[in-house]
Formats: C-alpha cells, structure tokens, sequence
C-alpha cells in the first residue's frame, strides 16, 4: 500500500486553487445565460459549486473503481462536469429525499457503462451515503456494474446495452407532456439522456432522432459526450463519425456545441436547452476521455479497465486527493 | 366451440379492449409501429387520439418508447406482427423492459403460420420461446376472442412485462363474454382419462376435434387450454396427467421452447411420463392458407389425433 | 367473370403508343448518360426495352396478385419502372441461364414485400417461365409472399424483414471489392439495393449508411422509393420524412435524385450511379404508389390488398390488356 | 481436468483459430461490433487487415454485413457479446442467415455469468435458448479452450448457420491438443452408473468436481459433455440414461430453453426419468466474482451435488 497522508494536503491546496479559479471564472462569465435579474448571483454560486462537485466526484470515480478492480474510468471521466453541472448546476429540478417525485426532472444515463459517474452524483447529492461507493460491482450491492433503477433510488431505468436511452426518454417525455402540465411555463419536468459518441452508431438513436424531432419533444435534450473514442478506436477513424452536429441537424434537431468541460458554458447550454420548448435539443459537448488523469486523458485503452492502487494514487496526486469515504475504506481494510 | 358469425380473430379484441379499458379510465396506452391498422390498436387511436403513438417502421424504438410511456406512469401496450415486436426488439424488451421490470405490455399480433400466405418470413414460431425465457415476463396466450379480451385485462391488472400473443385469423369462439383469464390455471374443457391433450391459442379447437374424433374410436381425451403458458399451471397439468398417464402438447408454434418444452421440463422434474409435441418441426413456415398449412405442418386434427395414437402405444409398451 | 376479349384489342393498340412515345423519347434524351461513342444507339434500343417491360410487368404485377388474393400492389408498382430498368435498361449485367455467374451485378430487393415486380422482372427476363407467376403466394410455389433465395433462382438473398437489404448488401459490395477485381476498369460487381422510404425509418438503414460512407463502396448503389407511402400514412406526416436527400448527404453519402417513373432520366442516373467509384450513391427516385393504375394511384389503402378480379380487369384495360399467361391460367380455371 | 497455466478462456481460441484457419487457406472472415480486442477477433485483424471488418457498436448490421459477405463467397463469424450478439440482432439472424441459410456462424464471446461484475445487464442466460429455438441453426458449446478450437473449425468444416457460444473467464483445461469435436456426439468424460450429469460449457468442470463428491459418497456418477446442443446427441445421451436411470443436466445459462429443457423434451419423448435441471433460475444475474455468482445461483459443484442427491430420492421413492 502507498502513503496516501502526504495526498491530503494537496488536496487541500488543489481545492483552495480551484475556488480561486471558479471565483474569477464566475465573475467573468457570469450574464452569459439569458434573463439577469436579482437572483443572478444565486444562479452564479449554484454555478460555482459544480466544478468543486465535479472533482468529488472524479476522485470517486477513482476510488470506486480502484476498488472494485474493473469498470470503465474513462467514460465515466469525460461526463463528469457534465453529470456535475445537471446535479449541481441548478440545472435539474429534483430531490434526494424525493427520488420519485413526479414533478422532478429526469437524467437517463444511456452510455450505462458510465454508471460511476452517475453513482458518484447520486452520492455526493445524498441519494445514499458516500461509503457505499466502496461497494461497487460487488455481489449484493445496489451499485450494479450497469446502473439498475430497481435497486438503487435515483436511476431512473436500467441501462447497459447502448443505444437505447434516447427511445426510453422520448417516451418519458412524451408521457410527462401528455399528463399535462404547462411546457411553456415550465411546469413539465425536463428529460435529459447522456449519450456516448459510439453509441449513436446504434441504428435504434436515429430511430428514435426521428422520432422526438417528429414528435416535437421540447421537453427533451439529448447530450452526447464527444470524445472521440470508443472500445476499438476513434470514432472518426472506426466509422467516420464526424460533422455530428451536421447530422443531428438533417434531422430536423437544435443543436447546440459546447466545451464539455467548461462549466460555465456548460451551465449557459443547458439551461438554453432546458428552456429550448420548440423541439428537442441535442448538446454536442466536446470532451476528453479520462479528462482529470493524466494518464487516462485520450487513451483508449482506458475505456474499461480500473486502476491499480497505485494509479489511482497518482490519480488522486491529480486530482486533490483521495475521498474521505476511501481512505476510511483503506484503513478499514488494513485494520 | 362453435365456428359460426362469432368467429374473430383474436387481434380483433385489442384495439377495442383497450378502447374499453381508456373508457373505465385505466391510463393505457398503445405504441405501434406502421401497423396500427393490422394490430388494430388505431381503434384507442381513433377513440382517444394522444393514446396511441405510432413511431414508423421502428421496432427497437416502439419497445423502448413504451418503457419511457411506462415511466411516466402509462401502462403501455406494444404491437406490430408478433415477428418484429418481439424479434426485432429482443435485447430492447430484455435489457430494459424486464430488466428494469417496467409496467409495458408486449401484444404484438400476426403470431403463428396463421398470416398465412405472407409466408416464412413473417410467421412467428418461436415467440412464445423468446419471451417465457425471459426474468420477470410472463406470458398469455388467449385461444378465442374473448379469451384475447380477458388476456389484455389480465395484463393491465398485472403490474410488470407481460406477453399477450395474438393471432391474424378468424378462430372459433370457445368461451363466453363472461371469461375471466388467471393466471397459473388451465381450463379443463372437456374432461377425459386416457390422454390429457394440452393446447394453446388456435390449436385449442384443433385439439378439441382431436378429442371428438378419438371419442369415435374409443378413446376418451381430456383436453386442456393453457393460456398461461409462464408461470405455467404445474398443479393443473400435473393433475390431469395423473389421471391420463401421458399427454399431448398441441401449438402453433415450435416444438422447441414453447409450450410443449414447458410441460416436459415440468413433466422430467415432477412426473415422467410420455409426452408427443404438436407443432412445427424446427422449420420455417411457408406461403399457403391456413387450412392448408395446418395440414401440411402437421398442427391440424388429425395430426393430433396421430400423437395421441402414438403417444399411447408407447404407454402401452412400457406399462 | 368478366369478358377479357375486348381488353386485347386495347392493349396493342396501347403498345403501339407506347413504342411510338419510346422511340420520341429516346430521341430527345439519347446523349444524357456519359460517354457517347458508337454503342450509343445499342444502349438507347436497350433503354426502349425498359418501358416495355415495365408495362408487362405491371400487368403481371396485378394478375398475380389478383390470382394470389393477397399482396403488396402499391410499392410493386411504385418501383416497377426502377426495377425494369435494372434489369432490362442494361443497367444489371446479368443472365438468366446463370444466376449464379460470380461475375453478375446484384440486386436486393431490400423492401421484400414488393416481391411481385422482383417476380415479374425475373419471369419476363426468362429466369422462370411467366406460367409460374400464377403460384404466387400458394402452398409449395417458389413465388413465396416474401422472396426466398433458397427456393428461387435470381433472388439474391431472402429479404421481408425491412432495414436488412442495405447492410446485406454492404457485405455483399465489400466481399465483392475485396475479392480484387479493378473497381476503376469496372471488373467488380456493383450490387444494388432498392428500398422503401417508409423502410429507412428502420435505425438499421442508417448504421448501413455509416458504415458504407465509411468503407468507401463504391460498388453500392442505394435506390429508395420514395412514394412517400407507408402503411399507417405519408411518411412525410407519420414521422416527418422529409429531405431524404439532405439526411444522406449529412451522411457522406454521394445522392442523386430523379423521376422514378421516367426511363430515360432513371437510366442515367442509374448509369451514372453505377459508374460512380468513390463510394456508395443513393438514388432517390420521386415515385407514385400504385403507379399505372388510376384507383391505386397515390391510394395507401393499396398498399396490401389484392385486387378483386373485377378490379384487376379494370386495371389491365388502362395496362393495355391482361397478360398471355393470365389468360391461358383463368380460361383453364374455367375448363 | 488441470486448472492450471493451461487454463484459458474459451474466447482466447476465438481470434488465434481463425488466424490459424486463414494461415490454412480457408476464405474466413470476421465481423465485429466495437469488441474486437474483447472476442479477440481483433488478432484475425492483426495478422489479414482485410479479413477484420469493424462495424462500429451496431450488431443489427454487423450481422447482415457478415450474410452479405457471406454471399460473397467468404465464410464469415460475427462477433460482439453474446447478449447482443445474439439478442440485439436475433431478427437478422433469423430473417437472413437462417431463413437464407447462410455461411454465416454466429460466435460472439462473454456469455454467461462469467462475465461477472458487469452485471446482469451484460450476463447473456437465454442465447443458447435464443439460438436453439432457429430452424437452419446449430449449436454448440465448447467447455474449455481447446474445445472451443475444434467448435470453429467444426463450424467452419459446416455449410451453414452455427451458434458457437464462449466466455470470457479461464476455464480449467479438459481436452488436449487433439481433441476433434463432432455434430451430435456426448463426450463420456468418467462412466458411472448411478446418475447421468450432462453437462455443457464451463458446468462440465463443475460437473466433474461434482462426480468426485459424489463418489465420497459412494456414487457413481456418469458425466457426459454434451458441446452439440443442436442437432442434441440424442442416442449417446439416451444410451447414458439407460444405463444410470436418472439425469442432471448443469449449463450456465436458464433452466428455459437450454440444454437442460433441450434433454427434457428428449426424454419425455423416448425415455421418461426424472431430470433436475441445474441453470439459472429464471433470473438475471448480478455483479460479482464467478466463483461468488457460482455460488450463489447454485451453479457449483455443491449444487449439482444436491441435484443429484434429489433427483435420486425422487427417482427411488417412485421405484
Ligand atoms: C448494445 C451494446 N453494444 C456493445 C456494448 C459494449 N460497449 C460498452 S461501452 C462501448 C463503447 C462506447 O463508446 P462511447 O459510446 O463513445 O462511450 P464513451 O466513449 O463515452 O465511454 C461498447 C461497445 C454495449 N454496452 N451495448
Ligand atoms: C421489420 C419490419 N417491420 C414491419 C414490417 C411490415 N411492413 C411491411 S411493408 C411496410 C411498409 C413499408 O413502407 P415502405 O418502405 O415505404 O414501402 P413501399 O411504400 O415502397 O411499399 C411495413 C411496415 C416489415 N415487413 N418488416
Ligand atoms: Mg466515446
Ligand atoms: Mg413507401
């Protein structure tokens, strides 16, 4: 086993740097996302608490994995500001002591494959306590290698097999509008699905691209995490899959484009595209796999595959430190 | 059994069906996929027109638009031809609908050699396989009219996957309006002790000549309809074939996986004893009329009767 | 029964039109297609086939199903033109007397439900004899409802599950190229798949469409029928298929659109399409449902219906009189 | 049976046998589904660039790419996990390589629990059910690495649709380098003559722990490989049966379906006897470790143990 003590005073000073940075970032950009009245800065720090989130939960991600020995870290990673910005951006409405509350917004994870980065929001927002990420793919545990919705609160439906979280949202979306409810005021939840890159290769998305453009979904936005990489390539090398925004457009979609990783962008297009009611919105958001590790960063090979102890030491070396959950963890099991 | 002006086919009770149930106020749904007339779920459309939704030729997204209607709290019905609603869309109905055991009811219609002259590649032998395979999916197949009627309200009335299996063809009313589907019970429609005959949808009424015929030589069949074919009626088959000493399965369907495989992996765990299974061969179908291809599939009558025979002199032979 | 006799007189009189207009028409148009040397004037004989054949297949078209009693008459008759053109425009390389040729052009007839034109095409090429045409759809005929490449010759691969034709014949085009052969001295095979508009709803089409832009096959040609019929409705309505053209350019895709029912214009493109190696074309050929017979015309409820005999009879009086092998089927039905 | 650096997984013959077939001069080509590395069909790529087509993750076409370049004159495997391998393109499997009967043999990888933490959603339990249920279809299951070997070339060596199914985990070693498997044979593995345990796949190791328990306990125990699921080997098993009166049948995959219902329907026909079924219970599986998953679905040797202790008082109390 590593030392890990002399990690959690970097963690210290990595945090200390970032609020510096989200500060200065907020100031900047803030009044980018249209309508400023007074509760403007309200809005700012809900803002502001999304990259502090996004680097708990990247340090879980870490953890979960290096813990449960296998798993897909760099899926997870790319979407972690992403999933970070919809949990605590303030940009969906929903409630960890209310997980079936009709009125909520609803996050379909269709790149299921992703689950840590999902279990890492729901924990980190209180759907269930931190130190049950240490149980991870293990047998009897809620957080199933691919997230299953009747286990664990918070996952709306089960996913794993690609391909199928935008079908499964259209019609939530069509249920939730068709019960009623006023979309221009704002009165019907949102269903937001996050979308792999290669896995709008699957027919069944296109199908169903059709279907919500068709159907005029306003109510639905459809976010794919761009990283260009799949299990055996890059995407635009495997099956030539650029210009995704030229395609979703063919198919009568608002697109938007966005830095994936950029959380005050990332908060200006999501809120657009929450607002957006004319039809459904795709979010094209440019990503790197494994964004935050050095060593992950753009790497194909760490698509699904868990880090060593050691790695996920230098892993949390990058990333401010190790959980607090996980170091108990640690020394439980050294105990 | 009567073949007469109240013969439907039992795709008929389904679009109409659900227009009852929307009427009692039961929040249904139907989600088809360019074949709202055929299945004739356009008739919830054309009473309640938000309660149908027909996605085009797109099996995969009819399933899964159906999970998400699910979520929002519908119950909702699939359909297209049995071959496309339940094949097209397996990994969709496994992966999403039984694996998140959501409230979608699978009902496609066009099942068997019953679609007739469209041919093998449309008739759907290994549904019922398909689907009884399935965690969390139960399944249902009505052998009348009115037996497809209390099937789709045993569905709505059951929270979770179901399969209902419905056929294109015109079929002999066996029950009364007054039928009331359960599940795990099969209905003893003529009783007997030589042979117990156990049959499904359209081979019901094949099996119930069967019976008249063999009554002519002598021999006094028991004939049983199964529609719930998963959880199956262990009890109930296993009391008849206690009485009978062997049994006969008949179905429009292959003899692999379906019913006859259920009874036998019943009958090899609690009671061995001879069993023959009527239905297609492990072949495809091909382009005729219904008459013609029970005939020459073997699935008619006759060929039943022909089962029952040799299923006995086996009997026979052992005893 | 109806009289057939006075139908006869109508039909040459229609065929003699008929050729007049052909030869008008190839006289006008001759040129079109690239590359006019000396075989010019045996192309445009060629070319004057198409109509001809078109018309006799029509008319087979609808005594085949009438005798049938069930089928698909309206997308038979949409892509009848398109399909004589293949295969008697000199389109296809081709021989009846030996299907199996590894040297021939292959057509898949993706939208299987059509079957009667593919039968029609294949008995007036001399495949099988026209007699045959009359065991459509009945027990033990090779004429199966959907077509069935196991039992009849000519009929590349069994097809009735739509969205399969254009992955098939992916493979097909990619077998073929890789097998060698000079694509550029046009010494490989070029396979083409002819599709439904309703068809490309099926998400499969579209993970074809990527995966043939992206392998570059320049021996695919794609043609859809686009009559914007289905079975439930218009396409254009049911699921806002629109813009096919623009859909498969977002794809990479090479496309070229034409009049469905105009020989000369869908025997240059065809050409042209043919000739074209840089990767996969898509025809999009603007067609009428039920095209040739005024009742079925644009009509969806004809999508699967027979036409009573009465209808048929109406129907070959504007086709120019009822097939000889229809004739010769009814007189020995009454004998 | 060795457990030890011998032991490699079924898959792990997958990418090296196909090399080995091209280096033979055989026109074989592999198609896969973004799980090239995985199935390891990614070495056919590595060795013949052209031999390797990577469809990207898209299995609907990935399966009717291989039937077009099937027609082409080339023998082509697809590839992926064999829950979408199968289940995410059954209607192409059914519809084109089997209504067609195409050179195509459908060999993904990953089947079963032993694909362990990934899940249920990944953990493929009906594919041999699936599979079996085709007309045209064969199937086989190869239980160690060289068995698996002699099932692609078996598959190669048949004109046709073949299922070959394979796991991702090391499996112990049963075979040596000269095994050669045959369409509807059972591999007698150790005679016995108290009970016939017929196994398939990575059950027949368990299986043979199992007889060594047994024989502790003073049974004797016949255990019989069964790698030809379709077409079954009806007279060795029967002949086994004869012998030893009474059967278990262990697979990792649904008691519906499989091996286990595939025997079932072989008995009631021929040879009534009682047969406890030892597979997964009609549920999905979870994450976890095989050994754990073994365990807790009563997949190990201990529970076929227990399934041959009831299928004997069973079978005693009726004699
Ligand atoms: C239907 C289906 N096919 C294949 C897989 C196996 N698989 C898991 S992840 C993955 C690659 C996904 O790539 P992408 O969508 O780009 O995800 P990301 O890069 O965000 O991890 C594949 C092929 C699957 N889970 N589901
Ligand atoms: C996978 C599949 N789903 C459904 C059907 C039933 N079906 C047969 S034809 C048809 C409509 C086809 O429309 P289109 O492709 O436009 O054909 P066309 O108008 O040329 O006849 C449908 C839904 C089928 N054959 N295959
Ligand atoms: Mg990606
Ligand atoms: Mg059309």
């Amino acid at each position: 086993m590593q030392p890990y003590g002399s990690v959690e005073g970097a963690r210290v000073e990595a945090l200390a740097q970032m609020e510096v940075n989200v500060e200065k970032d907020v100031a900047e950009k803030v009044g980018t996302p249209e309508g400023t009245d007074g509760s403007e800065r309200v809005a700012a720090i809900e803002m502001a608490d999304a990259p502090l989130k996004a680097m708990s939960m990247r340090r879980d991600i870490i953890a979960m994995l290096a813990l449960a020995g296998s798993g897909h870290p760099g899926g997870s990673l790319s979407a972690t500001d992403i999933v970070a910005e919809l949990y605590f951006g303030g940009i969906l409405t929903h409630d960890h002591d209310r997980p079936t509350d009709p009125a909520r917004d609803r996050f379909i994870l269709s790149k299921g494959h992703a689950a840590p980065v999902l279990y890492a929001a729901l924990a980190e927002d209180g759907y269930f306590p931190l130190s049950e990420l240490s149980t991870l793919r293990k047998l009897h545990s809620r957080l199933q290698g691919h997230p299953d919705s009747k286990v664990l609160p918070g996952v709306e439906v089960s996913t794993g097999s690609l391909g199928q979280g935008l079908s499964i949202a259209a019609g939530l979306a069509l249920g939730l509008m068709s019960s009623g409810g006023d979309r221009e005021k704002g009165m019907v939840p949102t269903v937001f699905a996050l979308l792999g890159d290669g896995e709008i290769e699957e027919g069944q998305v296109w199908e169903a691209v059709m279907f919500s453009a068709h159907q005029h979904l306003g109510n639905l936005v459809a976010i794919i995490d761009n990283n260009d990489l799949q299990i055996d390539g890059r995407c635009s090398e495997l099956l030539g899959l650029t210009g995704i925004a030229e395609r979703f457009r063919a198919f009568n979609w608002h697109v938007l484009e966005v830095d994936g990783h950029d959380s005050v962008a990332l908060n200006g297009v999501l809120s657009q595209a929450k607002a957006y009611t004319k039809g459904p919105v795709a979010v094209i958001a440019r990503t790197v796999k494994g964004k935050g590790v050095s060593f992950m960063e753009d790497q194909v090979e760490w698509h699904g595959k868990a880090p060593s102890a050691d790695q996920a030491a230098v892993a949390f070396g990058e990333l401010g430190g190790m959980p607090g959950w996980y170091s108990e963890c640690i020394e439980g099991g050294r105990a | 059994m009567t073949m007469d002006d109240t013969s439907k086919a039992t795709r008929a009770a389904y679009g109409e069906t659900l227009v009852e149930l929307a009427d009692e106020g039961v929040d249904v749904v139907a989600v088809d996929a360019d074949l709202a007339g055929s299945t004739t779920t356009k008739k919830l459309g054309a009473a309640y027109p938000m309660r149908l939704v027909d996605v085009g030729i797109a099996e995969q997204n009819m399933i899964d638009v159906a999970a998400g209607l699910s979520l929002s709290g519908k119950i909702a019905f699939t359909g297209s031809f049995a071959v496309f609603g339940t094949g097209r869309a397996y990994d969709q109905i496994r992966n999403t609908v039984c694996y998140s055991k959501l409230d979608v009811k699978i009902a496609p219609t066009h099942a068997g050699i019953s679609v007739g002259p469209d041919g093998g590649s449309h008739q759907m032998l290994e549904d019922i396989s398909l689907m009884r395979g399935l965690p969390n999916m139960r399944v249902l197949v009505p052998s009348d009219y009115h037996a497809a009627k209390a099937a789709i309200r045993l569905a709505v009335a059951t929270p979770g996957p179901v399969y209902v299996r419905m056929g294109r063809a015109s079929v002999p009313r066996i029950y009364g309006a007054d039928y009331r589907m359960e599940w795990e019970r099969a209905i003893v429609l003529r009783e007997g002790v030589d042979v117990t005959i156990a049959a499904c949808g359209i081979e019901v009424a094949q099996a119930l000549m069967a019976a008249d015929a063999l009554a002519e030589r002598g021999i006094d069949a028991e004939v049983i309809d199964v529609p719930s074919i998963k959880p199956l009626p262990a009890a109930d088959i296993l009391a008849s074939i206690r009485k009978t000493g062997c049994v006969v399965t008949a179905e429009e369907h292959s003899v692999i996986g379906g019913l006859g495989a259920a009874v036998a992996e019943l009958t090899a765990e609690h009671l061995p004893v001879f069993l023959e299974r009527v239905g297609m061969r492990d072949s495809f179908g091909t382009s005729g009329s219904l008459p013609e291809l029970l005939t020459c599939f073997e699935l008619d009558a006759p060929a039943i009767v022909r089962a029952v025979t040799r299923v006995r002199a086996r009997c026979h032979r052992t005893l």
